[in-house]
Parts: structure tokens; sequence; C-alpha cells
């Protein structure tokens, strides 16, 4: 893991000086446990402070379209499996352009989700967290606990088929197996087993706890809209308040946004402050993605995405 | 929104105008009867129609939505 | 779409979808019925419903 | 105003006696997170907990507040039937409610409550109702940064009475009458007690690590702090999202709606944030705060110089540290307020 | 021009066909629409989609004409409409040109004694056939038989009744209609009939030859239905009435075989009486007393400045009959198209009003139609109703809203109440909303805020046994209806200014004649041939069905387009690419003489086609096997003299009616039979055999097949599966076949063999997709519609013309020439073109140009603009608002179906 950090921070150096990037995009240490936050390095002295480690949650992707276009030229950014298919998601919309992006690929070392760590220490303050080896040395006021990084390991990375980066111009460590030996099928769309009747009540109680801050929104590379559905006032889509139908209103239409162009990065979850697990409205979509069309989003720069296109053989049998 | 004694769902009918709404008028002409729970609302082609509508429908407290192209 | 919605909780009852030429009257009528049986076996909606009466 | 003791063991009646006549809540265990809950049994009330996950704010200012209902009546003279929210039921009492966020509604009150004018009625009856009992800190997180805000892990602005959690047996001292209504029958408290409570209290500050600087903020003026370049560090990485102002017990801004129904209609006040372009948004299609860079540096001058400069003094903000814990991104208030006093 | 016009004894303003005077009319007559099969009232219309829908009294039947009392009619007409001292007026015509299009009529099959169609209940003719199936006939489409009813399990069709026979009937021509609409018969009859019916189909030669003709006669014997070839001689009836046919099979054996219905596809005639006309307007007619006219004029009677088309000129079927029409428009205003224009009446439309940002003024008129809706719905209650929406400021009911007076009263309270939305609760908008947005344009009001709510088809009609859910949905209809309306916007219409120019692309005799019209229209034109010399495949023609030389015709033509100064000629010119649409055409050419951008308003593709080249009957391995193009060739240049040539064998179907070309060449058997005509008259003693699998010489080509049989010539039939062998034979060749008749193999020594080779599509799928057309799977383009618009793309302003659409003879190549320039003078007449205003407009400040709409619009009506935002192209947009759907971010919105107009319907539900 140290080696990947150490091979990305000489590469940033390499790059910035020789002015081949304007800045590198990358992780940085984070001042409160667990949360290594995004980093914009523009001299090689800045890319010292670049890291890698299992604790970099947010998609970098999201950076390359939320900057302003003219202002920062050639961007070098890190990427593991799910945010290079964002980038090729991005590129395939029209967003960034591929020559204005120099990719650093790493292959994921599967994030650890830091709710999981602090569920084991229920109302007990982490004051520290280190990475040794396989495992997670987890320091607080008056305990310290070794836990392996499997246990902890976030859901999506678990289930995740990429790790290995889809495009890339360099590649910071060699690639590891593609995927984490989880079965996405398996675990995507968990309601799905649940009586037609209760879902409702587990889709309630579940976003009941949502306090409309749009973190999951705005983390994801996917919503660049300049005006987003939820801020429309005429017709106004989806009310602001906190009653069930609002909420439930905004969560079906942004996964609903989200259809086919996924790429399960987990940004959105880590990002929401109420620890809503809103990857269960976006793995449903995607399982039907893949059923129906037999097409997993980002994966190749050429394929049209299925649902912005007609094709006659597509599936129709929901039409009487 | 008027619910007299007997239940009587309402459903809103997104109804294509080339090909459904034609149809409608056509089970008019030939005096198809059918009971009078939808209410139709033309739109120009099942393209129109978005998830949108549908969400904005069932806020508004229908029973059932059915789009024909 | 329909798969989303009946994931969340709203029973697929409620949601139809068809194709009917402008010539198939028939067709359309027998589509009205079958959709208005169907909507009628689930009863009143409960879910997604912004009612505003209720106290925030 | 004598402190008194009250053993943890008769809590429970303790609260029962409070609960006749207060709708009593309390921090309790709620999935696996420390939430603001009203109290079925005492022994759920937490005592070893930093602070709740979110701030108590929306106790005196929720999410969604009705405000009015209005109704279309065809015959009725001016055509239009109003009525008001019905004001609180019954008093209530936040038991256990850490300083820092007392404080806070300390500093909400000189903004919702100026003059007879420009009362914010809603907010008024709310707190005019609530007795805040607090639980002065004895074990505060790394992220908290309360003694840099003239707030303390036992300051008592904003509170009736502060309670010092002694392991056995809990020493109360009323500060206001509502406090002395909560304490009286308790027996007084003994010099022991007393001293255990100030060395725990320093103790406590004692541990607080981080620390902010504001002595260069308050003398800089105002533009010079706003035409800053370390803003252009901060507001990169920043998602732009709601988490910090939502999650945060001093930010109190609101967008008020009218939401219609067919002939009835109410009008509702939501929270929003500055950092939502739509909450500048002209109707003309101007934004004063179109860029990311304006809203996010609008957040914290808006704390830490706007409201000082008004207030004379006051700091619109507490250090809880909710902000540092749960920014998606990790934009940490401390280190800005640090580079703004550099 | 004189012209009688017979009394109808109903005065046409005032009927309203409401159907009072047909209910009350006593008398009953054999309905002629039915063909007699069922009965209909002296007082009726002719039938129910006539146009004009208005009523007529039948002199010769009603009551009060032949014995002067009755007038049911009258008393019960509720316009007073019944006027009985109508006479026939003679009126006098001003014209520049006449086009005549009488038409045929059904052969009568009476006089083929041995069908006895007269007296067998069960033996109907083919259109009674069709009334009994269509679902307006006599039995509402049920299938059953005239005698008792019953549903018949069998049925057989027996081909050419009436046609191409001499003895029963003077019609030795073929119909060219009938073998198609057998096919058509039996299969509907299949789908229709419960069980699986036995369908069987008597016939000589199977004349399919039409665009998807083959494919349809193909499915058809996939379905079952048994075509059996052979001529019957009689029909006997049994006890039942059910028939019994007697034939036989083509390995001679006699069979016997009963059948419940028996149906003579009976022929095409010219009725005497129309014969008659047309001698007396002086026109020249054929043997067959159908108008004579030439390939290169095809509607061009003897008479100058008389057209004609239609089954007049000759048999022939809905496609073509609609092309000749188009032609003989063209062909009638290519005359006068120096005074086009002059007549035509300026409408005067008054300034419109302007609203936007008026507060709405909702006038609602809710319409009993008689008691259509009134009946049903409480329309009193859904006025008072409607008096207590929002917005509504006027609310009237009337009885019919769309009569002429109500839309009068209705423009004056517009007027005088300064309405700014008009909601009509009445009828569908899809037939009656332009009649409103008329009115409303009248009183100076923008069309486009307007919004019907069909309570009549949709609500009175469907639910007439619950009248107060009905008037309950009725209020719902017309709340949703106001609450759409008060947000509707003023819509412009787009204008967009015309370039009067035109483009031919392909330079044969199609394209030519193409450019001629336009010039004669008087609109420039650019003429583009891929070759270097004009004249496409016609060069390699010898002379046409009728005899005409093409070779001396080609020459003619090629020097008219010449000196035409209208027509610029770019030879050695290839179209390189496309921009801009209908009315503003730029297309790129690429010659030798470098680039050069046309602007045109309309496109004519005229591309033609190319010969298959064999390679079975070793064509190519010996100089003696030659296509019939090479042939036809050889004989203009004088290489192939007929007279050395001692026996000459042509085959017939060679590619075409393949399964990799599924489809009839249509031209082959008549240009072979003409061949062989001509190699007979230039040297008697030469032996010519056909082979063929079936002559196709349809319509007065057929008297061709006859002269060539008098004459000698050999017509040898062989089966798809035992196609013929030819072998080299040192100078000559061996061409051995299997005879049907005597089951054994012919060898005939031959001088020449001629292949009838296939006509393929160039497949130019590049032009195709610069023009944004589409072509079949057989390469040939795709036209909007088979029977009503044949010439014309599905893409608006391009049209085409010639062997490019299917293969065909010159003259129907001439006439969809210029039925081509008829229709595009149909654009390029007006100065500028009205666009309709309900199309899609994107807010480019939402915008972040993510492509999914410009991917997604069916019409390519999106494209990116320089900063790779997407704007719409208001010419092709259509205003389905697929785009606004598509749209995640909401930029895009559709004008008249505005996303706040149709959640001010959800919400007012």
């Amino acid at each position: 893991m140290e080696a990947v950090a150490q091979k990305i921070r000489e590469t940033a150096a390499k790059l910035l000086s020789e002015g081949k990037v304007d800045c590198v995009i990358g992780y940085a240490q984070g001042t409160v446990p667990m949360r290594d936050y995004p980093y914009f390095a523009y001299t090689p002295e800045e890319a010292q402070n670049l890291t890698w480690s299992p604790f970099c949650c947010n998609n970098l992707a999201n950076f390359l379209i939320r900057r302003p276009k003219g202002e920062i030229g050639k961007v070098a950014i890190v990427a593991q499996g799910c945010v290079s298919r964002s980038i090729v998601g991005l590129i395939k919309e029209n967003q960034i352009a591929r020559e204005d992006v120099y990719i650093l690929g790493v292959p994921s070392p599967g994030m650890v989700d830091r709710r999981k760590v602090q569920d084991r220490f229920p109302l007990k303050t982490i004051t520290e967290v280190t990475v040794d080896g396989e495992d997670l040395v987890v320091k607080g006021k008056d305990f310290e606990e070794r836990i392996p990084q499997k246990e902890v390991r976030r859901d999506n990375c678990y289930t995740c088929v990429q790790r290995n980066p889809v495009i890339v111009d360099e590649m910071m460590g060699e690639e590891g197996p593609s995927d984490w030996g989880g079965n996405i099928d398996a675990v995507a769309a968990p309601w799905e087993k649940l009586e037609p009747g209760e879902r409702w009540e587990a889709f309630i109680d579940e976003v009941d706890s949502c306090i409309r801050c749009y973190a999951c929104r705005d983390a994801c590379p996917l919503c660049y809209c300049h005006v987003c559905f939820v801020d429309e006032a005429m017709p106004q889509w989806c009310g602001k308040t906190q009653d069930e139908a609002d909420v439930a209103t905004f969560h079906i239409l942004r996964a609903f946004h989200c259809a086919g162009r996924c790429t399960d990065c987990g940004a959105c979850e880590s990002a929401c402050p109420q620890g809503i697990k809103v990857r269960r409205f976006t793995s449903k979509i995607e399982k039907d993605i893949r059923e129906l069309y037999d097409y997993s989003p980002g994966m190749d720069l050429e394929a049209t995405p299925p649902l912005s296109v007609y094709r006659p053989n597509d599936p129709q049998e929901f039409i009487k | 929104m008027s619910d007299n004694s007997q239940y009587q769902p309402r459903i809103a009918a997104f109804l294509c105008n080339w090909c459904s709404y034609g149809a409608a008028d056509l089970a008019g002409v030939s005096r198809l009867q059918y009971p009078p729970n939808i209410h139709v609302i033309r739109i120009p082609c099942t393209g129109r129609m978005s998830p949108k509508f549908i969400l904005q429908a069932f806020r508004q407290g229908v029973d059932g939505v059915w789009v024909s192209g | 779409m329909k798969s989303l919605l009946e994931y969340v909780g709203i029973e697929p009852g409620r949601l139809h979808f068809s194709w009917i030429s402008s010539a198939e009257a028939t067709k359309f009528q027998e589509t009205v019925v079958e959709v208005t049986e169907s909507v009628k076996a689930l009863g009143p909606a409960k879910h997604m419903i912004k009612d505003i009466r209720k106290v925030a | 105003m004598a402190d008194k003791i009250l053993a943890k063991d008769k809590l429970g009646d303790f609260l029962g006696k409070l609960q006749a006549d207060y709708e009593v809540y309390a921090p309790q265990e709620v999935e696996g997170k420390p939430q603001w809950a009203p109290v079925e049994e005492s022994d759920k009330v937490l005592w070893d907990f930093s602070n709740t996950h979110t701030s108590p704010k929306d106790f005196f200012f929720p999410q969604t507040e009705i405000m009015m209902r209005f109704k279309n009546v065809q015959d009725h003279e001016n055509g239009m039937v109003m009525e008001a929210e019905p004001p609180l039921a019954n008093k209530r009492l936040l038991f256990n409610i850490r300083p820092c966020d007392a404080k806070a509604f300390q500093v909400l009150d000189l903004i919702f409550v100026q003059d007879e004018m420009t009362n914010d009625l809603f907010w008024k009856d709310k707190r005019d109702k609530t007795t805040l009992v607090g639980l002065a800190c004895s074990d505060p997180c790394p992220s908290c940064f309360c003694t840099s805000m003239n707030c303390g892990p036992a300051s008592t602005t904003g509170l009736d009475a502060l309670v010092f959690d002694l392991g056995d047996k809990l020493l109360v001292r009323a500060l206001t009458e509502k406090g002395e209504a909560v304490a009286e029958g308790l027996d007084d408290a003994a010099e022991a007690d007393q001293a255990a409570a100030e060395e725990q209290t320093k103790a406590a500050e004692a541990q607080i690590s981080s620390s902010v600087g504001m002595d260069k903020v308050n003398e800089r003026s105002v533009m010079e702090l706003y035409e800053a370049g370390m803003w252009d560090r901060v507001y990169e990485n920043c998602l732009n999202c709601g988490t910090c102002t939502y999650v945060c017990p001093t930010c109190h801004c609101f967008d008020i709606q009218d939401e219609t129904q067919g002939e009835s209609g109410r009008r509702v006040r939501n929270w929003d944030n500055c950092m939502s372009w739509l909450f500048t948004m002209h109707g003309t299609g101007h934004n004063p705060r179109g860029a990311k860079k304006d809203r996010v540096r609008q957040r914290f001058m808006h704390k830490f110089k706007y409201i000082p400069v008004k207030r004379d003094g006051e700091i619109g903000c507490v250090g809880c540290g909710r902000c540092v814990l749960l920014c998606p991104v990790n934009i940490d208030v401390r280190r800005v307020v640090n580079d703004m006093n550099a | 021009m004189k012209v009688a016009e017979h009394p109808r004894f109903i005065d046409m303003d005032k009927c309203i066909a409401c159907g009072a005077c047909y209910d009350k009319c006593p008398k009953r007559i054999p309905n002629e629409y039915n063909e007699g099969l069922d009965k209909r009232k002296a007082a009726y219309v002719r039938y129910a989609q006539a146009v004009p829908l208005k009523y007529s009294i039948d002199k010769d039947n009603c009551i009060y004409f032949q014995k002067g009392k009755c007038r049911a009619c009258q008393k019960f007409c509720p316009t007073g409409a019944v006027d009985f001292e109508m006479e026939e007026q003679q009126r006098e015509l001003q014209v520049g040109s006449v086009i005549i299009s009488a038409g045929f009529r059904p052969f009568d099959p009476s006089p083929y004694v041995q069908y006895a169609y007269a007296n067998f209940p069960n033996v109907v003719t083919a259109l009674e056939f069709e009334r009994i199936l269509a679902a307006s006939g006599p039995w509402l489409g049920h299938l059953v038989r005239p005698s008792d009813e019953a549903e018949p399990k069998k049925v057989a069709w027996i081909q050419c009744v009436g046609s191409r026979d001499i003895n029963s009937c003077d019609h030795p021509y073929c119909s060219a209609v009938c073998c198609m609409y057998a096919i058509k018969e039996a299969v509907i009859a299949k789908e229709h009939s419960k069980e699986n019916l036995d369908a069987a189909i008597f016939y000589m030669d199977m004349r399919t030859f039409g665009k998807d003709f083959e494919r349809y006669y193909d499915n058809a014997k996939e379905d079952g239905v048994r075509f059996i070839r052979s001529r019957i001689h009689s029909i006997n009836q049994l006890a039942d009435k059910s028939l019994q046919i007697e034939y036989a099979t083509e390995d001679g054996r006699a069979m016997l075989e009963e059948f419940d219905m028996v149906v003579l596809s009976q022929g095409l005639e010219i009725s005497p009486e129309t014969a008659a006309m047309c001698r007396q307007l002086g026109l020249e007619l054929n043997s067959s007393s159908f108008i004579d006219t030439a390939s290169f004029t095809p509607v061009a009677s003897s008479r100058p400045g008389v057209y004609v088309c239609g089954a007049l000129a000759g048999p022939k079927d809905i496609p073509l009959s609609v092309m000749e029409a188009s032609a003989a428009a063209c062909a009638a205003a290519g005359n006068l198209s120096s005074a086009r224009g002059s007549m035509t009446k300026e409408q005067v439309i008054p300034e419109q009003r302007a609203v936007a940002g008026d507060q709405p003024k909702v006038g609602v008129f809710v319409c009993s139609c008689g008691i259509n809706i009134a009946g049903v719905v409480n329309v009193d209650e859904v006025a008072e109703y409607a008096k207590t929406l929002p917005y509504v400021s006027y609310v009237e009911n009337n009885l019919f809203t769309c009569s002429q007076d109500t839309q009068d009263k209705m423009a004056e309270v517009i007027d005088e109440q300064g309405l700014n939305r008009v909601v009509v609760a009445a009828c569908t908008p899809r037939t009656h909303e332009p009649l409103f947005q008329e009115t409303m344009v009248g009183a100076g009001l923008n069309k486009y805020l307007f919004e019907m709510a069909n309570i009549r088809n949709q609500d009175s009609w469907v639910h007439s046994d619950q009248p107060e859910m009905a008037t309950e949905k009725a209020k719902d209809l017309v709340r949703m209806a106001v609450a759409k309306a008060a947000l509707l916007s003023p819509l412009q219409e787009v204008q967009l200014e015309v370039d009067p120019g035109a483009m031919v692309i392909g330079g044969g005799l199609a394209g030519m004649n193409a450019a001629l019209e336009l010039a004669k229209q008087g609109y420039s034109c650019h003429l583009v041939e891929r070759d270097n010399a004009l004249g496409g495949n016609a060069r390699s023609l010898r002379a046409t069905a009728k005899g005409e030389d093409v070779a001396s015709y080609l020459v003619e033509l090629s020097q008219k387009v010449e000196e035409e100064p209208l027509i610029t000629t770019h030879l050695g010119t290839v179209i390189k690419d496309v921009d801009g649409f209908v009315g503003n055409f730029k297309t790129t050419l690429a010659g030798d003489s470098g680039e050069e951008v046309v602007e045109h308003g309309v496109a004519v593709i005229a591309t033609g086609a190319s010969e298959y080249k064999p390679n079975e009957y070793a064509y190519g391995s010996h100089p003696k096997v030659m296509t019939h193009l090479e042939i036809d060739d050889g004989l203009v240049s004088g290489e192939v003299d007929p007279k050395q040539v001692n026996s000459l064998v042509l085959i017939q179907c060679v590619g075409s009616r393949e399964p990799e070309r599924p489809y009839c060449s249509k031209v082959c058997c008549t240009h072979s039979v003409e061949t062989a005509l001509h190699f007979k008259e230039e040297n008697p003693e030469c032996q010519v055999v056909i082979l063929y699998r079936d002559i196709r010489t349809f319509g007065e080509r057929e008297l061709l097949y006859k002269e060539a049989r008098s004459k000698g010539v050999l017509f040898v039939r062989y089966d798809v599966d035992q196609k013929p062998v030819v072998e080299a034979d040192g100078e000559g060749l061996k061409v051995t076949v299997r005879d049907h008749i005597l089951g054994r193999d012919l060898l005939i020594d031959a001088d020449m063999v001629g292949l009838a080779t296939a006509i393929t599509s160039h497949k130019a799928t590049d032009l195709a997709q610069m023009f944004k057309v589409s072509m079949d799977e057989d390469g040939w383009f795709l036209e909007a519609h088979q029977k009503l618009r044949p010439v014309d793309f599905a893409t608006d302003g391009v049209f085409m013309a010639g062997l490019c659409h299917y293969p065909k003879p010159i003259e129907e190549a001439v006439a969809q020439a210029q039925a081509a320039v008829a229709r595009a003078v149909t654009v390029l007449s007006s100065k500028e073109m009205m666009l309709p205003g309900t199309v899609a407009v994107i807010d480019q400040s939402k915008c972040v140009g993510c492509g999914v709409c410009w991917t997604v619009c069916p019409y390519q009506a999106i494209d990116e603009d320089e900063n790779g935002l997407a704007v719409v192209n208001e010419a092709l947009c259509k205003g389905c608002g697929t785009c606004v759907a598509s749209c995640r971010s909401g930029a895009p919105n559709l004008r008249g179906f505005t996303n706040q107009g149709v959640m001010a319907q959800i919400m007012a539900l």
C-alpha cells in the first residue's frame, strides 16, 4: 500500500515539474481518523502530501467536472477501478475530453467502511486508525484493537467487479485480481427478498433519517446538471419538505437518473452524514440493466449506453 | 377528487395522441363501453412520457397509472 | 421504472404500459377493463401520497 | 443558588417527577449513534458519549415547520380563510444537553429574538417552553474546540441548570429560576462534590487539544479577510453539499414555501443552506454567490466575521466539531479559521 | 366546358348529416355499395366515409317522386335541408386543362354461363367478397356465405374471369390486379374464419409483380393457401348449395372438389357510358376501349390539354393509379404554370391580439352535440361547475359547437368578453381542433391558446349506462383542460422561406423527365449524373412495350435537357454531402471540376438500378449466352443480327424470385416477348423458345403475349426446383429443360441464349444517410406510404422516381418522374413554409451537452452547436417530446405540451 503511495508521489512530482499537467488530484491524510480527503497538488512539493490508503472513499472523477472548465488545463488524477469507469462515463457524455486527463491507474485495495469500524466501538470516540499490513490498528481513549481489513471492507468494494482501472496512462502498481470474490448479483437489490407489502416500510424507515443535504447527489460524478430537478420550482417535481413523499421522490428520481451510468463507487454512501444505504436503489437498477441489456457502465469507451438508443430487440415484455 | 360509496379507483391514463387516443376515439365511435375510472391526459407521443409524471401522479394520490403508446 | 417502483414497494398492479394502434378499438376497451380491475383489486393507494393536511 | 446532589440510582423517580409537567428528552442510543429521543426508561439515558450525532437545534427550529394554512372559500368575503398553526402543546425539558449545544441556542437567540417587532414567534414560543439541563463534558473528543469559541466543557451560557457526572452521583447546579424549579427538592451538595466537579472541569479543559486563534480574524477588516488568497485552497475540494450546515447547531438559514393542493394550501418553512446555488438565486437569473468559492467563503465569513462584527463579539460557532466529523471531503473548520488567522 | 350536375334534393349547406332522414325513410332498396347484399333507404349517403358527408335522395326509388306522397324525410329533417324542387343544373366551367379519371367498372360475370353467377347464390364476385369481409359490410365483417349465412370452411377463387378471354367476353387484356387481391382476400379470409379455412386459388399465371407482392405471395403459400394452376371450365351446384369444381392437375389427372363458396376474380372494364363520354370529348380509345396513351407521355390523351390517369388508361393497381394522378396533375399544371397563383384569394387574417402576460381569462364552451353528449352527461351541471374553476370568466352551453353559426357566435364572444384562452368540452381534438383553431384565428386570438376536453368519444359515448359517473368524469376532464389552458402561451408558427430551386439526382430517363417537367413548371433545377453522359440504363433499350423506339426518344430528351436554360447539368458528378432540410438544402457536389455547394429546396432521387450479372446458365463462359440488355444493345448496334440466328432460347426469372432477391423484376417477361416478336419479324424461320416460371405480361401487354403465341413462339414452363441446363456445344449451345406436360426432358439446340436477368438496386446507403431516407432489405428506396404517398419519402422535401423505387417499365418511370415533380411543386409553390408551433425548445442555460437528446431524437432534429450545447432545428422537429423526457437536467421543453402544462393536468386529476 505504502509502495503505491510512494509511486504516486514520485510520478506526481515528476509530472508537475515537467509541466505536463497543471494539477494532480489525489488523496491526502485527513485530520479526522479514517477520512482521507481529495487534495489538489499544484507544485512538486505539494505532491508530497499525496497518500494512498484504504480510506480514500471519495470519487475523484467528481472534481474533473466540478471545477470551472477554463481554469485548469491538463489534470492528472489518481483513479482506481470504479473512478476510471466514471471517467469513461464522463468522456462518453462529452463532459471531459480524454486528452485533458492523465490517469494514474491504481489497483483498488478495497476501501474501509468507517461506519463498520465505528459500529465495533459503539458510542466510543476513535482517536486514530493506522494501517498495518492487512490489518487496521484502531486506537481510542482507553482501548486499542487490531481488525483485519477484510471484515470492515465497504459493501461495494467487496462485490466490486472491476478493481483495476479500465483506462490508464500510467500504472502505479501491478494489477491485482479483478474482484474480491463477492458476487454482485447475490448482494444487489436486498429488498427484492422482502414481501411486496413490507418493502415500503423498509424503504421509508431507511430514508426517514434523510436530512435532504444532497451530499449523495454532490458526491456523485454523474450529477453535473446545472439545475437539478430538486431545484426546479416551476413545475415543482419534488417538494423541499421532510414529508415522506418528497424524500421518497428525491431518492427514487436520483437513483433513476443514474440508470445505466452508476459505476458503484460507493461515494454516495460514504458521503451521507446519516449513513443511509443509498446504494440499495442504484444496485437494483444496475442489476436490471445487467439482466435486461447485459451492459455494465463505463467499461468500454465505444459502447453506446443502452438507455440512449433504441434497438428493436430491446426487452419489452412489460408492455402489454 | 370525489370518492363515493363503492370504491372507485382514480387512474391517470397517458395516451399517445396518434395511436391510443385514436383507439379511444374509435372505441367511442363504435360505442364500446368501459369503466369511467380512467382520466385521459393527451401526450403527443409516449416519448414525451417521463418518470417525473408517473411519480407526480402517484403523489397526487391516484390509484393507478397507465401509459399507452 | 416499473421494476424500480415495484422494488421500492409500489404494487406492480398500479402501473401499466401498453401498445395500441389507433385501429384496435376493442383492444383499447379490453385494456381499460383489465387496468381498472387490477387497480381496483389493490384498493386505494397507500404510498407516496403528498398530503398537505398532515402535520410536518 | 447552591449546588444540589442527586444520586444516580434515584435518577428514575427524579425524571419521573419531571415528566409529570415536562416532556423529557435525552440523548439515547438510536441505531448505534447517540441521538435525541424522548425518555421512556431512565437507564436508557446516555452518560459517556461525546455529543449527539446531529444537533438538537431541530427542537426549536424543525427542518420542516408549518407556519399557517389557507383555504380558498368562494363565498367568504375576502375569498381566503387563513388559520395559524397551534403553538407548542406542552413544556419540554432537554436533559443532558452538552454546554456547546446550549451555547448555540444563546447565539441563535441573538438572531431570532431581537425585538418585539422582528421576533420569530415560532422559535421564541418553543424556547420559552423548554428547559435546558446541561451535562458538563468530562471526555471531550479530539475534534472539539469549544474553549476557543467562548465556550467550554462546563460553560453555563444558555443553560437553566448544569449537571456534573461524578460517577455514582450527580452534582446539579441550578442557574435560572427554571433550573431551580428542576433542582428543588434535592439536598445540597457537599464541598467535596463541588471540588470534584471543579477539577473534573479543569481536567476536561486540559484534554481539549485543538485550539483556534481568533485574534487576527477580529482585527482584520471584513474586506481584507474577504479577499484573502487562502480561500482558493479551501473551496477546491468542497462538494457544495449541505451536510456541514444541516448538522451545525448554529446554522439557522431557512426558506419559506407555499404548497397548494386544489383549493387549500400551507406555508412551510424548511431548512436551506448557503451552499446550494438556489439559496441566493434571484428571479432575474442573477446570482450574487454564483461560484462555489463565494459560497464556501460565505459560510466561514458569516460565522467568524459577520456575526462577531454585528453581535459584538459573539462567534457564530460553538466548536462542537460535528462539521469536522461529517464533512465528506474533511474540510476542517479549525484549519480554515487558523488559515484566516494566519 | 359544359357540365350537367344531377339534383340531390338535399341542400348541402344545411345538411349536418345527422341521419334523421335515413331513419325515417320507409323505402328500402338493394344497396349497391354492398353489392346488393343488404338494403339501404331512398334517402341515403353512398358510404359512411363520403366527403362531403351529405345525404341525397334517390329520385328513381323515392315514394314521393313515384307516387307523390310520403315526404317523411322533409318532416323530420332538423335543419330543413330537404328540397324536392331541385333540378338538374348546367354549369359552364372556364378551365385551362382537363384531367379525366372516370375509372373502371368491375366486370359483371353473368356472361360466363358455365359459372352460373346469376343463379348460384354462393358464387360471388371478388367485390362482393370484399364487402363480406369488410367491418362495415352486410354481416359486419363476419365471414358467411350468402345462401344460408353459414361459415364457409372451403373457399375457391377462380382467376381471369373477364380477363385474358375473347370468347365469353371481348377482354383480351389482363386486368393486372386480380391475382394480388385474390391472394389478399384468401389471407384475410383465413384470418377472419375461426377454424383453419381451406383457400384454393385456380390460376393460369400468378401475376404478383409489384413491390413486395412476391413476398406476400410467398407468405400466402406458407400460410397454407393452395395455388392450383388450372383454368376452370364450369361450376355445378350440389343440393346444399355448396359448389363442385372439376379441374386438371399439372400432371394431367382430373380432380373433382367441393367448395362452400367460389369467388370469381372479376377483371376491369370500361363501361360503355364512360367510353361514349370519352369519344364525345374527342379522345381516341384503343381496342379494349381504354384511352390510348404513349409510353413517353403516359398521362397525355390524344387531345392536347386533356390528361388521363387511373384505370381509365389501362388496368392498374392503386399505387400506380395514385402515381399517375400526381403525374396528370403535373402535366395539367405544366402548361398553366404561367398563370400560377393568379386566381388564389388571399385569406384575410386579423391582427393577433397580444395576450402574453395578461391574467388568463378562460372561456369554456360545453357542447351537447345533439343527444350524443347531453343524452348521458348533464351538461348544465358541468357548465355550472366550470364557472367555479379558477381563471374561468365565461361559460356557455350550445347544441352543436362545431356548426357554422355557433362558430361565428363564438368569435363574437371571444371579442366581447376579451377571452385569451378557449376550452371546448365536446368531441375529439384529433378531428375538430383545426376547426376551432381557425375560428380563434378569425377572432384575432393565437390558435395555440386552445384546449379540448373530450367528453363525447371518451366519456358520454363510452359510459352511456353510468350517467352520473360520466357527468362526474366530464367535470374532471373540464377541470384538467382549464388547468392546462391557463398555462398555455401563444406560439408563433415558424416561417421558413423556401428556396425555389430543385435538384434531381440521376440523369437517366426518369431524372431527365423530372428535370424537364420542373423546368416546364418554371423552377430551376440541377441535374446531377454520376456518368459522363445522360441516359442511364435506357441507353441499352431498343423499344418500349408498345414498340416505340427508345434510342431516338433518348437523343431528343437529352437535347431538350441541354437546351433548357433552367436546367444546369452536372455530368461525372457525385453527391459528397447534404446539409439542411426541406426548403433549405445545401448539397456539396464533387465532380472533376472540383467541389461546388448548391442550394435547393427539394430533391428528386432518380438514381436508377443495375442489371444483375448471373453466374448460372454458363453465362460468361460462352459468347452466345447474353443478358437481355446485352441482346438489346447488340440489336441497336447491329452486332446481333436476327437473320443469322436460327434458334433463340430466352430463360426468364434469372436472379429474380430467388431467396437472395425475393422480388419480381416486373419488366423481363414483356421485354422477352417483345424481343421474341422482333426476332420472328426479322427472321420468320427462327425458332424462339421462352422458358418461364410465370409469364407476367400484365395489363395490355397480354396482347403481345397472344401475338407471340400466334406467331409460333414456343413457351415452356420450368419448375424452380428443376431449372433448365445450358451447355456449350461447339459454336452453338444445348439447352435441356423438363417439360411439365410430357414429363420428359426437352433438348433444344440454340444459336443464342438470352437470360432475363433481375434488376438489382445500387444499395446506395451513403446517399440514403445523407438525405436521412431509408431503404428496404432489398435496397429499394422506402416510400412514405405505398398507396397514399408512393413518390414521397418519410423525410419531407425528398421525392423519388424510376428504377430506384422498384423495377418498372418506361411509361411507369416517366409517370413517377412527373408525379415526383407534382409533389415537389407542392413545396416549391409557396414562398415560405408554415411550421407548426408545437416544437421543442432547449434552455441552453440548463443544457450540459451530454448528448442524450440528439442520440434519442427520432428525426435527428437536434444538433450540437459550436460550444457543445443542444439546439433544436424547428423545421425537422415533429413535436414528439422524446428529448424532453430523456433529458436529466430538464433543459428542453415542448411548446403546447410543456412540463408545466402536463403537470397542471396531473395536479387537477
